[in-house]
């Protein structure tokens, strides 16, 4: 029996494959499909303060092995979340982490005090890179003194595990890295989408009501995959590797690169059960390999 | 247990039904759920470059003892004509049953279906659904010309078959808007239902609006996921903005900004 | 009749379609294919002062809906090219210009003067934006500092067209384009290739000898499509677009974004005659569109 | 005046010439240039997902009088398994004729072949080429096992041939270079040709080189573009990194850096 238990700063995950924010909903979804107790933890929808609701249709373009999105983080507000959804999915067998968005810093202090109480949530991520919003968002994410500044305000009103989302539309991302480090962030995930653009060359026009959008999808991977390996040599805490993850191979390829665990996001719209194929690719992996532990392969890469 | 499948089906018909519409069958090797018109299925295109997403597709007609789905597809784009293009004896990965149905009408009620272009499967599906007699159910569908049209003539057992075409060939002349049913009385009926291009379910909910007549909307929004967790389908309603898979597709137009 | 010819500061293209530096070696190797007058022109193979032999085997590996390489700006130097290669191309009735690449800014002042002597090479591609290679490259296109100074200095020594070709791996191209824009550069061109990496899982090993390379092909469209729109938004100066082009719809639609020429790069690998399809279905779609001039492209993208 | 083209070829034949390998045929509606052994033709993988790039495939025979071209394909990974799925009367788009040939042999000559793994089309093609008496012409080849070997007995007409598996179960137990041909005299032989997996042709670089026979091998390098224009390829050389592509695929083992 292999072992596919994997940590993050002090919270453990039964396995190192979780669902990226804003592509598993409330982890409630997810759950017509297989049983959440499957898989090791679920990013659940970028979350504000107040209702949001979002940016205008169409929020979406297909591109060569990717997507567009625009969504600019609809959601019901946290105090929904905690009245109306928590209590549904508060006895799900897997890590619950909150995706928590800000314009301001005091709304990132706000929605983390409120976060702070609730049981079984045992991390959340700071998502300072959304692409698809007008205040906050990726403005925070692509300076350091931005980037520090909220990992510090937040870091003083939160106990529990504080895992830092990294925007790829930077110069260098382990220096943004570094600097949330610095500040007290436990992890850092990372990435999220880039942001791109497409134009519907025949009525020339974009494809999308907010002209540009947020890249996933198997297109970025060799990016985020690159990021990822240059964080984890950057850092000293755990780093969550995300981006165009769709197969077993490809999750294995972001731990060795130095993911502690990854997120699959844009593949399960693809094809729901990838997640799941993916923790029985990684043990099968692990048993033709001789190995005895999923960590093993954290950092693996021989260079 | 799960409510939702993903599953590799065999296609067991795929066959023209005119020239951009095709009639597919799917078989699958288990048990169907139960699944009403105005759900739909989201299908792989596979072996397409430059496709990822899958494409959502109503379902027209389920039969239950040989677990076998049909949809009617039309060509619109590289996704819809890769699949109109698949064999028989192919497997066709599906995600299904997905979105909600239509209000079913009441044995008291006199109902209006209205098809054009896709959307034409949910009604006729819903027709044969209907438990109504024949003279209570009048469907209108609508097209370019005759060429664009497909037969429906087995419906007859269903409903009463209306025809428009823009360019007279088939029914009546013009948009459905400007048939008959709708320029005498669209009080005679109770509920209207209909799917199509945006243009035209719009044009209809006016006119429903005006007549003070139940009128549902299947819509047809962009999807990306197909099952709620993207929100990239999302209708501006009188509640916010909701998703067209979870929440839809089936819309009542007072609920659309529309 | 449509006209094809569009102008980029004052040379002038017979059409829009080029080829991007790096994928059509010194225009001979497509002339096996295909008449060189048919395209606008060729943006030729990278060239230095001095011979370089480039990177280790391997240097390519195939990602999704696109390819990474490190070759490492291979070439036997310019005295090389100006004696054995441009007598043989002097003649194709394009436009030929050659891509400049130094360690440092003495480099390329030296590779300047000596370009600035051919007679027939009407522009230079200033590329400060190479990701593959050790020293100078990338890290002059990565600030603004650095970028401005490669540009002043050979600006001061070069008399024709001058075309920096920006890098992607910024947090904000916008800026390096005002900034180049500023030293007096006559155009820019992105985008270059993105830093990416590839793994072998099973060997638990980089696919490419040099660990990262250059991200090319369509996976990159979404991205330098939007940047290309930003960039041409910030800058007077006119704009070549590159990045994943593959059809006559993706050529128009960088145009579209702002482009007054696009580079076809990676998509010749798949296909050596794909340029000359997409020249001529720009024309095919000038026509259906009823446009007198391809020129009209340029930035009419409706928002 | 083109001398390289891209065509969309007819696919005349795919047959199993064992598990893992397959003859592929294709023809063109127009004349073939002059094609050689050692020259290759690079092939798009339609249809397939997560493929971008061609493959590059040596060809195995040339029928001027039918423009048919055959390659001999072996499954290594996603795209060569792709390729031999193709069904007869597909179409097949192919760069061509790509790379340069062998030193062809002298009247007086006596030449071995070695062709293992993916790398025997070219050698087989050569053999028939070379214009020498079959006495003069040597052929080993070299796989895992008796089911590993394709057939090439129809090949008896142009050489005698020698048979390696790592097993014993065809031909001489072990690695070619194992062979009574290496293990005998290697000097009776005035030129060595060689295709194959990388260490084969090192091992056999090795054993020329001591002999000092003369000795041509020809590289499966990856490529991108397969025509000289993405310094993808490369191998090093006394002459500097050249490009397998369009220096190679063949080179003299004293050129290059083993
Ligand atoms: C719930 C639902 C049910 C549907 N039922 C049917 C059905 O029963 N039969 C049927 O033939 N089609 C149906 N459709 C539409 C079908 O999904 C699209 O025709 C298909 O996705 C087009 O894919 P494509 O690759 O061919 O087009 P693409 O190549 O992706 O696009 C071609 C053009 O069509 C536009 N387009 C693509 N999808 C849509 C869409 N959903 N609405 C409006 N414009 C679009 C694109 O923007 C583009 O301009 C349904 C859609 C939904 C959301
Ligand atoms: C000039 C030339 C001539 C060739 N002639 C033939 C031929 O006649 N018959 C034949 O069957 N094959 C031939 N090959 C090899 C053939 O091109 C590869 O087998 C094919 O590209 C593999 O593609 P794939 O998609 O199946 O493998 P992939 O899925 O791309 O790769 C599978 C594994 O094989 C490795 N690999 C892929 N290509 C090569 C390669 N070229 N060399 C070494 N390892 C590789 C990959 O790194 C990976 O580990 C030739 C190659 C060259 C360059
Ligand atoms: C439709 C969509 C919505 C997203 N919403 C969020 C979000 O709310 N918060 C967040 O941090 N990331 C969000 N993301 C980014 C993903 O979490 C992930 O970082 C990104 O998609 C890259 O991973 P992938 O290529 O596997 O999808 C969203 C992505 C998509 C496609
Ligand atoms: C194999 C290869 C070699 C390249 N060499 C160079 C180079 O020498 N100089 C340069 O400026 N860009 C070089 N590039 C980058 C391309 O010119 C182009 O900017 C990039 O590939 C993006 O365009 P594409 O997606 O159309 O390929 C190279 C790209 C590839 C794939
Ligand atoms: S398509 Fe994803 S939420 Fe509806
Ligand atoms: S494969 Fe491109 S140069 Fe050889």
């Amino acid at each position: 029996m292999v072992d596919l238990k994997v940590k993050l700063h002090d919270i453990e995950f039964k396995n190192p494959v979780t669902l990226a924010s804003g592509t598993c909903g409330f982890a409630r979804e997810t759950a017509e499909f297989f049983e959440p107790g499957l898989l090791g933890g679920y990013f659940l929808k970028g979350t504000t303060l107040k209702n949001r609701d979002g940016n205008n249709y169409p929020r979406m373009a297909e591109t060569p092995s990717g997507m567009l999105n625009a969504v600019g983080l609809q959601n019901k507000g946290i105090d929904y979340f905690i009245e109306n959804i928590y209590p549904e999915i508060v006895n799900y067998d897997t890590q619950l982490i909150i995706n928590v968005n800000g314009s301001t810093v005091e709304d990132y202090i706000a929605l983390t005090e409120k976060v702070n109480e609730l049981d079984k949530i045992n991390a959340i991520e700071l998502n300072i890179s959304c692409p698809n919003v007008k205040e906050g968002g990726m403005a925070f994410g692509v300076s350091c003194p931005g980037a520090e500044m909220v990992t510090r305000e937040v870091r003083k009103v939160y106990d529990k595990t504080l895992i830092v989302k990294l925007s790829p539309n930077v110069t260098d991302i382990s220096e943004i890295a570094r600097a949330v480090e610095g500040q007290g962030a436990d992890a850092v995930s990372l990435v999220n989408t880039f942001l791109g653009m497409a134009i519907d060359a025949e009525k020339r026009e974009p494809l999308l009501s907010t002209i540009t959008g947020g890249l996933s999808g198997p297109a970025i991977k060799p990016i985020a995959l690159r990021m990822v390996w240059q964080v984890a040599n950057a850092v000293k805490i755990p780093v969550v590797g995300i981006g165009g993850i769709m197969t077993a191979s490809d999750a294995i390829e972001f731990m060795l690169a130095g993911a502690s665990v990854v997120q699959v996001g844009t593949a399960i719209f693809k094809d729901p059960m990838i997640p799941v194929k993916i923790v029985e690719g990684i043990e099968d992996y692990l048993k033709r390999h001789n190995m005895q532990s999923a960590s093993e392969l954290i950092g693996a890469l021989q260079v | 247990m799960p409510k939702k499948f993903v599953k590799e089906f065999t296609v067991i018909e795929n066959s023209a039904l005119n020239a951009t519409n095709f009639l597919i069958k799917v078989q699958s090797d288990t048990e169907l759920p139960e699944i009403k018109p105005g759900q739909f299925v989201n299908i792989e295109i596979k072996e397409a470059e430059e496709i990822f997403l899958r494409r959502p597709f109503s379902v027209f007609e389920v039969d239950y003892e040989k677990n076998v789905i049909s949809m009617i597809v039309k060509i619109l784009g590289r996704g819809s004509r890769k699949l109109t293009e698949i064999k028989a004896g192919s497997k066709l990965s599906m995600v299904y049953p997905l979105g909600k149905t239509f209000t079913y009408p009441s044995a008291d009620d006199k109902i209006l279906l209205i098809g054009g272009g896709s959307g034409v499967a949910p009604m006729l599906f819903l027709a044969k659904e209907s438990g109504l007699p024949v003279e209570n159910v009048d469907i209108l569908l609508g097209a370019r010309s005759k060429e664009d049209h497909i037969n429906v003539d087995s419906y007859k057992q269903y409903a009463n078959l209306h025809y428009a075409s823009e360019d007279g060939s088939l029914g009546e002349k013009g948009f459905v808007t400007q048939h008959s049913v709708f320029t005498n009385n669209l009080n005679i009926y109770t509920k209207i239902y209909a799917c199509g291009p945006d243009g035209m379910m719009r044009a209809i909910a006016k006119e429903a609006k005006a007549a003070d007549v139940f009128c549902e909307v299947s819509l047809e929004n962009l999807m990306a996921c197909g099952f709620g967790v993207c929100l990239c389908c999302i209708e501006p309603t009188t509640k916010g903005n909701l998703c067209v898979c979870t929440e839809g597709p089936v819309f009542n137009i007072n609920d659309l900004k529309w």
